[in-house]
C-alpha cells in the first residue's frame, strides 16, 4: 500500500529514487533542483540506501561520472537545472548516443541573462534535440510517479536511453503538497534490478565510446532516432503496468474536458494544473474549451496528438521558453510541424508566458482563450507573443 | 636508480607478453605516446579499466566496429575522464559491495592527453583527486593539442612553435613555461605521483605498477613523444625522450607520501641544446632563447633537488 | 580506407551506442599499407636482448621460437625505432617496393 | 479553499510555518499546499510564505495576491510592509503584537477580523528564543479553525524532535490567549 505523505516536491522525488536504489548518484547544487541531491544525500547518509553519492565539482562531472557509472553496469542518477543543464550539455547528447540509461530530474529554470533563478523551460528545450526521452510532471504525484517509471523506461533492453524528468523549478520544487509514495517492495516488484546489455567489466572487455567516421554516421543517428522513436511503446506499456499497479493513468497527452471542446489549451508541466481550474470556469459559463496536458515531449506523441485535436476549430498552445527569432515557441513549432500534413487541423495561436518565473494565474488562461477565439476572425500578426509582456 | 642503465637486456623478460593495446591501431608512424600506452596496459594487467579522454590515443584505437583495446574502455568526452573515471570507479566498488559482480579488485585507469589534463579537463582531475577515488590517472603529455593539429597547450614548453603560437620576426614561440602539474597534483595530498618517459619503460612500469596498488588516487606523468608535433625522424622518438631526461627538462622522479625520490640521477646533466636541436618546433630559437630556456631548466632542476634532499614523508613527519 | 570485416551494412546491425564488443579488433586493420620502408633482422648480430620489442609502438615485433626476433609486417608501419634503439645494429630499414 | 499568506523576516521560520501548517492538514487527509515567496532575500528582509488548504485537490499553482488570511510574525514589519494588500474584506489578519486587535484594526484599516497575541513573549517564555513561526500556527489556528490544534502536533514533532515539546507549548499558548475581534 502507498503512503500518503506530505512533503516538498523536490524531497518527494528524492524518496520516489531512493525506492529505486539507485547505484551511484551524481550531482552539483544549484537553484532549484538543489533539495532532489541534497535530501537523497541524507538518505544514504541515514544508511537507507545502499548508494555512493559523489559530490562532483561541476555538473560536466556529474554526467561525466554517470555515463562512467552506467557504463560499468550502475543504476545512475543526477539533478540539476539551467545553467547547470547547459554546463553538462557537451555531455547530453553523448549519454544518450552510448545508450546509457542514466536518470536525470530537471528542476526547471530561466536561462541567464539576465541571470535568473525561477521557473521556465528555456533549459530542457535548449537541449531538446539531445536523444533523451523527455517527461514533464504537472504536480507532486507525477513527479514522484515518473520518476520511479523513469528508471524502468529507461532500462529497458529496447530502449536504454537517458531519460530526464522535467518538474518546474520553485512552482513544482519548492511546493509542499500530499503525494502517494508507493511501497519499497511494490516498487522492487515493479522495477528489477538493472540488467546492463553490456558493462565495464575484464571479463567482457567491450569498448565504449567508439569513433564514428563518416561512413557510419548516418546510420549510427538513424539508430539512435529509431531507439528514441521505438521507446514510445515501452513508456506506452510501462505506463499501462503502472495504472493497473497504482491506479494513477499516464498518457503521453492527458485531455481535461475535451468532450465537444472546440478550443482548447495546451500545456507542459505545472501550468497545466492551474490551466484546468480556467478551463472549469469557461466551461460554466458555456465556453466549449477544454485542455491538452503534454506529458511526453520526447519521443514527440504525435499521432497521439493527432487525435487530440480532432475537432478542434482553435489551439492555444502555450510555450515557457522562446525560440529567439524562430517560427514559433519550441511546443508550437513542434506542434505545427506535426499537424501539417493533416488536411483539417486548428487555428493555432502561440502563448509564452511565465518566463523567469513570471506568475501565471487563472485569468491569464481565461484571456489566452479569448483572444484564440477572436483569432478565428482576426488573425494575429504575429506567429507568437510572449504574453503579459509590458510595453505591448 | 640503476635498474634504469642495464634495462635493455632484460626488458623483454620483465614485461607481460600479452598486448592489451593491439596492434592495428591507427596512431601515427612512430608514436610514443601508443608505445606508452602499450607499456602501461603491459604494467597494468586484465584487472583494468580504462577511461580515455577525447585526443589521439581515443581517436586512433576505437574507430567503430573495431577497437585495439582487450581491456574494457570507455570515452565519453574531452575534458572528462576523471569524472567518467570517478563514475566507473564508484560503480566499480558499490556493485562489488553488492554481489552484483565479482568480488576481486579492478582498477579503475584514467587516461589523457596534456591538453585533456593540464587544461580542459583539470578541473575533472583536480575535483577526482580531492575525493580521493581509488584511481591512477596517466597524463600521456606530447607537449600541444596534436590530435587537431599541433596547438599552444598549458604543457607546451617554452620556446616551442605550434600552430596557435607559431615562431615567426616577431614571435620565439610560446613565450611562457611549462605548466608544473604534477606538483600541482601532488598538492593534493595525493599519496603516489610519479613521472615517467616511455623512453625508460620498465622505470614506467614500475611506476604503473606502484600507482597500481595505491588505494586510492594516484598520478603518473608520461613524457610521450610525438614526432609529428615535434618534428624529429620518427625512428628517433626514443632519442628524444631521452635526452629529454638527460637534460634536466624532463626529470623522472616520484613523490611517495610527500618524500620526493629521483628516479634518475644523471651525473652531470647535458646542455638542453642537445634536446632542442633534434627537434623542428625549436629550430627558430636564438642562442640567447636557448640560454634563457636552459637558465630556467637549471632552476627548476635545483628546485627538485632541493625536495629530494629537504621535503619527509608524511610518515617522518607524524613521527 | 580499409574496411574491417564485419563492417556494418546497415543501420540495423549497428550495436547500441556503437560499442565494440570485440576487443583487439583493431588487428583487422593492417596498418602495414602506411609503411615505406621495413626492418630486415639479421640474426648474426641480434643477441635477443628484446629491445626492438620493447620499444615498438605497434607491439608487432614478436620472439620467435629461436629466440630471435622479427616484426609482423601486417601491421609493422616502418617506424624505424627498432633499428634505431638496436645497439648490436641487428636491425637495418630498407626502403619498400 | 482557504488562501493564508505569511509575513515574516528571512531566518524566522515563515517557511517552516506554511509547511507545518500544510503537513497539518495532509495528516488530516485533506489538501495543502506550502510555499515560499521564491526570492533572493536573505537572513533580515522581509518575506512571505504560502498555504492553501481544501478539501479537494488543489489545481491552482499561481501566487496568492487575495488571502483570506495574513498572519505576520514579526511586528516590526507593520509599518514596512502594507500586511493587509490584497487581503478579502471578510478575511482575517493575524499579528505576533503586545497591540490588542481594535489597535491594529485602528492602525491597519482593516475593517474584517483582526486577532492578536504576544507571540514574541510567549515564544521566549517557552523556547527561550524569539522565533514566533511554529507559535503564531497556534494563533492562526484559532481564529481561522482551518486545522485542529491537535494536527500540528505530528509534523512538530516530525521537525523539531527533541525541542518539539517546547514549541507545541508555545503554540498551545498563543492558541489560547489570542485575542479575537470582528
Amino acid at each position: 500500500m502507498s503512503k500518503r505523505i506530505g512533503m516538498e516536491i523536490a524531497l518527494a522525488a528524492a524518496e520516489a529514487v531512493a525506492l529505486c536504489r539507485p547505484d551511484v548518484v551524481a550531482a552539483y547544487p544549484i537553484t532549484p533542483n538543489t533539495h532532489i541531491p541534497e535530501h537523497l544525500s541524507d538518505i544514504v547518509a541515514e544508511g537507507r540506501i545502499d548508494t555512493d553519492f559523489i559530490c562532483v565539482e561541476s555538473e560536466h562531472s556529474a554526467l561525466s561520472a554517470c555515463c562512467g557509472a552506467s557504463g560499468a553496469g550502475a543504476r545512475a542518477f543526477t539533478a540539476t537545472s539551467s545553467q547547470g543543464l547547459l554546463y553538462m550539455a557537451e555531455i547530453v547528447p553523448i549519454a544518450s548516443s552510448m545508450r546509457l540509461p542514466i536518470v536525470m530530474a530537471i528542476g526547471n529554470r530561466a536561462l541567464s541573462g539576465p541571470i535568473n533563478i525561477w521557473n521556465d523551460h528555456s533549459d530542457i528545450m535548449s537541449q531538446r534535440d539531445s536523444g533523451w526521452i523527455s517527461l514533464f510532471a504537472a504536480d507532486g504525484q507525477e513527479t514522484v510517479d515518473m520518476m520511479i517509471q523513469a528508471f524502468k523506461i529507461a532500462e529497458h533492453r529496447d530502449v536504454m536511453l537517458p531519460v530526464n524528468i522535467n518538474l518546474d523549478g520553485f512552482q513544482l520544487t519548492h511546493v509542499v503538497e500530499p503525494m502517494l509514495l508507493p511501497e519499497q517492495k511494490e516498487v522492487d516488484r515493479f522495477l528489477p534490478p538493472y540488467k546492463p546489455y553490456a558493462a565495464l567489466h575484464p571479463d567482457n572487455a567491450v569498448s565504449m565510446g567508439s569513433l564514428g567516421m563518416p561512413d557510419i554516421f548516418n546510420e549510427a543517428m538513424q539508430a539512435k532516432d529509431h531507439a528514441l522513436i521505438r521507446s514510445k511503446k515501452v513508456i506506452l506499456e510501462v505506463w499501462k503496468e503502472w495504472e493497473q499497479l497504482f491506479g494513477r493513468k499516464y498518457e503521453p497527452i492527458g485531455a481535461y474536458r475535451m468532450n465537444g471542446a472546440e478550443v482548447a489549451l495546451l500545456t507542459l508541466g505545472s501550468m497545466g494544473d492551474t490551466a484546468e481550474v480556467a478551463v472549469d470556469e469557461m466551461r460554466s459559463k458555456g465556453v466549449k474549451v477544454g485542455l491538452l496536458k503534454l506529458k511526453l515531449w520526447r519521443p514527440f506523441p504525435t499521432e497521439e496528438l493527432i487525435k487530440a485535436v480532432k475537432g478542434l476549430t482553435s489551439l492555444a498552445v502555450i510555450d515557457r521558453a522562446v525560440s529567439f527569432g524562430g517560427a514559433n515557441a519550441p511546443v508550437a513549432a513542434e506542434i505545427k510541424a506535426a499537424l501539417y500534413d493533416q488536411k483539417e487541423r486548428p487555428l493555432i495561436t502561440n502563448y509564452i508566458i511565465g518566463l523567469g518565473g513570471r506568475d501565471v494565474v487563472v485569468d491569464d488562461f481565461v484571456k489566452m482563450v479569448e483572444k484564440t477565439i477572436d483569432a478565428r476572425k482576426k488573425k494575429p500578426k504575429e506567429a507568437y507573443e510572449i504574453y503579459g509582456v509590458r510595453g505591448s | 636508480m640503476n635498474t634504469v642503465a642495464n634495462f635493455d637486456l632484460y626488458a623483454p623478460r620483465l614485461a607481460d607478453k600479452e598486448e592489451y593495446f593491439s596492434a592495428g591501431h591507427r596512431a601515427c608512424s612512430g608514436c610514443g605516446e601508443a608505445l606508452a600506452i602499450r607499456l602501461m596496459c603491459k604494467a597494468l594487467g586484465e584487472d583494468t579499466v580504462i577511461v580515455n579522454a577525447t585526443g589521439c590515443m581515443e581517436v586512433v584505437s576505437v574507430v567503430y566496429p573495431t577497437t585495439a583495446w582487450n581491456l574494457p574502455w570507455i570515452h565519453v568526452a574531452f575534458p572528462n575522464s576523471a569524472s567518467v573515471g570517478a563514475g566507473v570507479e564508484a560503480a566499480l566498488k558499490v556493485l562489488r559491495r553488492k554481489g552484483k559482480i565479482a568480488d576481486r579488485r579492478i582498477k579503475t585507469v584514467c587516461i589523457g592527453g596534456d591538453g585533456g589534463t593540464f587544461d580542459i579537463g583539470f578541473q575533472a582531475l583536480s575535483g577526482a583527486m580531492e575525493r580521493g577515488h581509488d584511481l591512477l590517472y596517466v597524463c600521456f603529455d606530447n607537449e600541444a593539442y596534436m590530435n587537431t593539429g599541433i596547438q599552444r597547450s598549458g604543457a607546451t614548453p617554452m620556446g616551442a612553435s605550434t600552430t596557435t603560437n607559431p615562431a615567426g620576426a616577431a614571435s620565439q614561440g610560446k613565450n611562457e613555461w611549462k605548466k608544473n602539474i604534477a606538483e600541482i597534483i601532488a598538492s593534493h595530498n595525493v599519496p603516489y605521483v610519479a613521472t615517467a618517459c616511455h623512453s625508460y619503460p620498465i622505470d614506467f612500469m614500475n611506476k604503473v605498477r606502484k600507482a597500481r596498488e595505491i588505494e586510492g588516487p594516484s598520478y603518473i606523468h608520461c613524457l610521450s613523444v610525438c614526432p609529428t608535433g615535434w618534428r624529429v625522424q620518427t625512428e628517433e622518438s626514443i632519442k628524444a625522450g631521452r635526452l629529454a631526461v638527460e637534460t634536466g627538462v624532463f626529470p623522472l622522479y616520484e613523490i611517495e607520501n610527500g618524500k620526493y625520490t629521483m628516479s634518475l640521477m644523471p651525473e652531470k646533466l647535458r646542455p638542453v641544446e642537445d634536446y632542442l636541436k633534434i627537434q623542428g618546433r625549436f629550430r627558430h630559437l636564438t642562442p640567447d632563447y636557448i640560454q634563457r630556456i636552459q637558465k630556467r631548466v637549471n632552476l627548476e632542476y635545483s628546485k627538485l633537488l632541493d625536495k629530494v634532499e629537504n621535503l619527509h614523508s608524511w610518515d617522518e613527519l607524524e613521527g | 580506407m580499409e574496411k574491417a570485416k564485419k563492417w556494418p551494412e546497415k543501420w540495423q546491425e549497428l550495436n547500441p551506442g556503437c560499442m565494440v564488443l570485440r576487443p583487439g579488433s583493431a588487428r583487422e586493420y593492417h596498418t602495414g599499407t602506411w609503411r615505406s620502408q621495413r626492418p630486415i633482422f639479421d640474426t648474426n648480430r641480434c643477441i635477443k636482448c628484446g629491445v626492438c620489442y620493447i620499444f615498438c609502438p605497434e607491439g608487432c615485433i614478436h620472439q620467435g621460437a629461436d629466440g630471435y626476433f622479427s616484426a609482423d609486417l601486417d601491421y609493422c608501419k616502418g617506424c624505424g625505432i627498432c633499428a634505431h634503439e638496436c645497439w648490436p645494429g641487428a636491425i637495418t630499414m630498407v626502403e619498400e617496393g | 479553499m482557504i488562501e493564508i499568506r505569511w509575513h515574516g523576516r528571512g531566518g524566522q521560520g515563515a517557511v517552516t510555518s506554511v509547511e507545518t501548517l500544510a503537513l497539518a492538514a495532509i495528516g488530516e487527509g485533506r489538501y495543502a499546499q506550502g510555499f515560499p515567496s521564491f526570492g533572493p532575500e536573505r537572513r533580515g528582509a522581509p518575506v512571505a510564505a504560502f498555504n492553501r488548504i481544501d478539501d479537494k485537490k488543489i489545481r491552482v499553482r499561481s501566487g496568492i495576491y487575495n488571502p483570506d488570511v495574513v498572519v505576520v510574525l514579526d511586528s516590526s514589519l507593520m509599518g514596512l510592509v502594507n500586511v493587509a494588500e490584497g487581503l478579502k474584506p471578510g478575511g482575517t489578519l493575524i499579528v505576533n503584537t503586545v497591540k490588542s486587535p481594535e489597535e491594529v484594526k485602528k492602525e491597519t484599516g482593516f475593517k474584517g477580523t483582526v486577532a492578536t497575541v504576544d507571540a514574541s513573549k510567549i515564544a521566549r517564555e517557552e523556547m527561550g528564543v524569539p522565533i514566533t513561526n511554529t507559535t503564531m500556527i497556534g494563533a492562526a489556528v484559532k481564529a481561522t479553525g482551518v486545522v485542529k490544534i491537535g494536527s500540528v502536533k505530528e509534523p512538530l514533532k516530525h521537525r523539531f524532535g527533541r525541542i518539539a515539546q517546547k514549541n507545541i507549548n508555545a503554540m498551545e499558548r498563543a492558541y489560547k490567549e489570542l485575542k479575537i475581534a470582528k
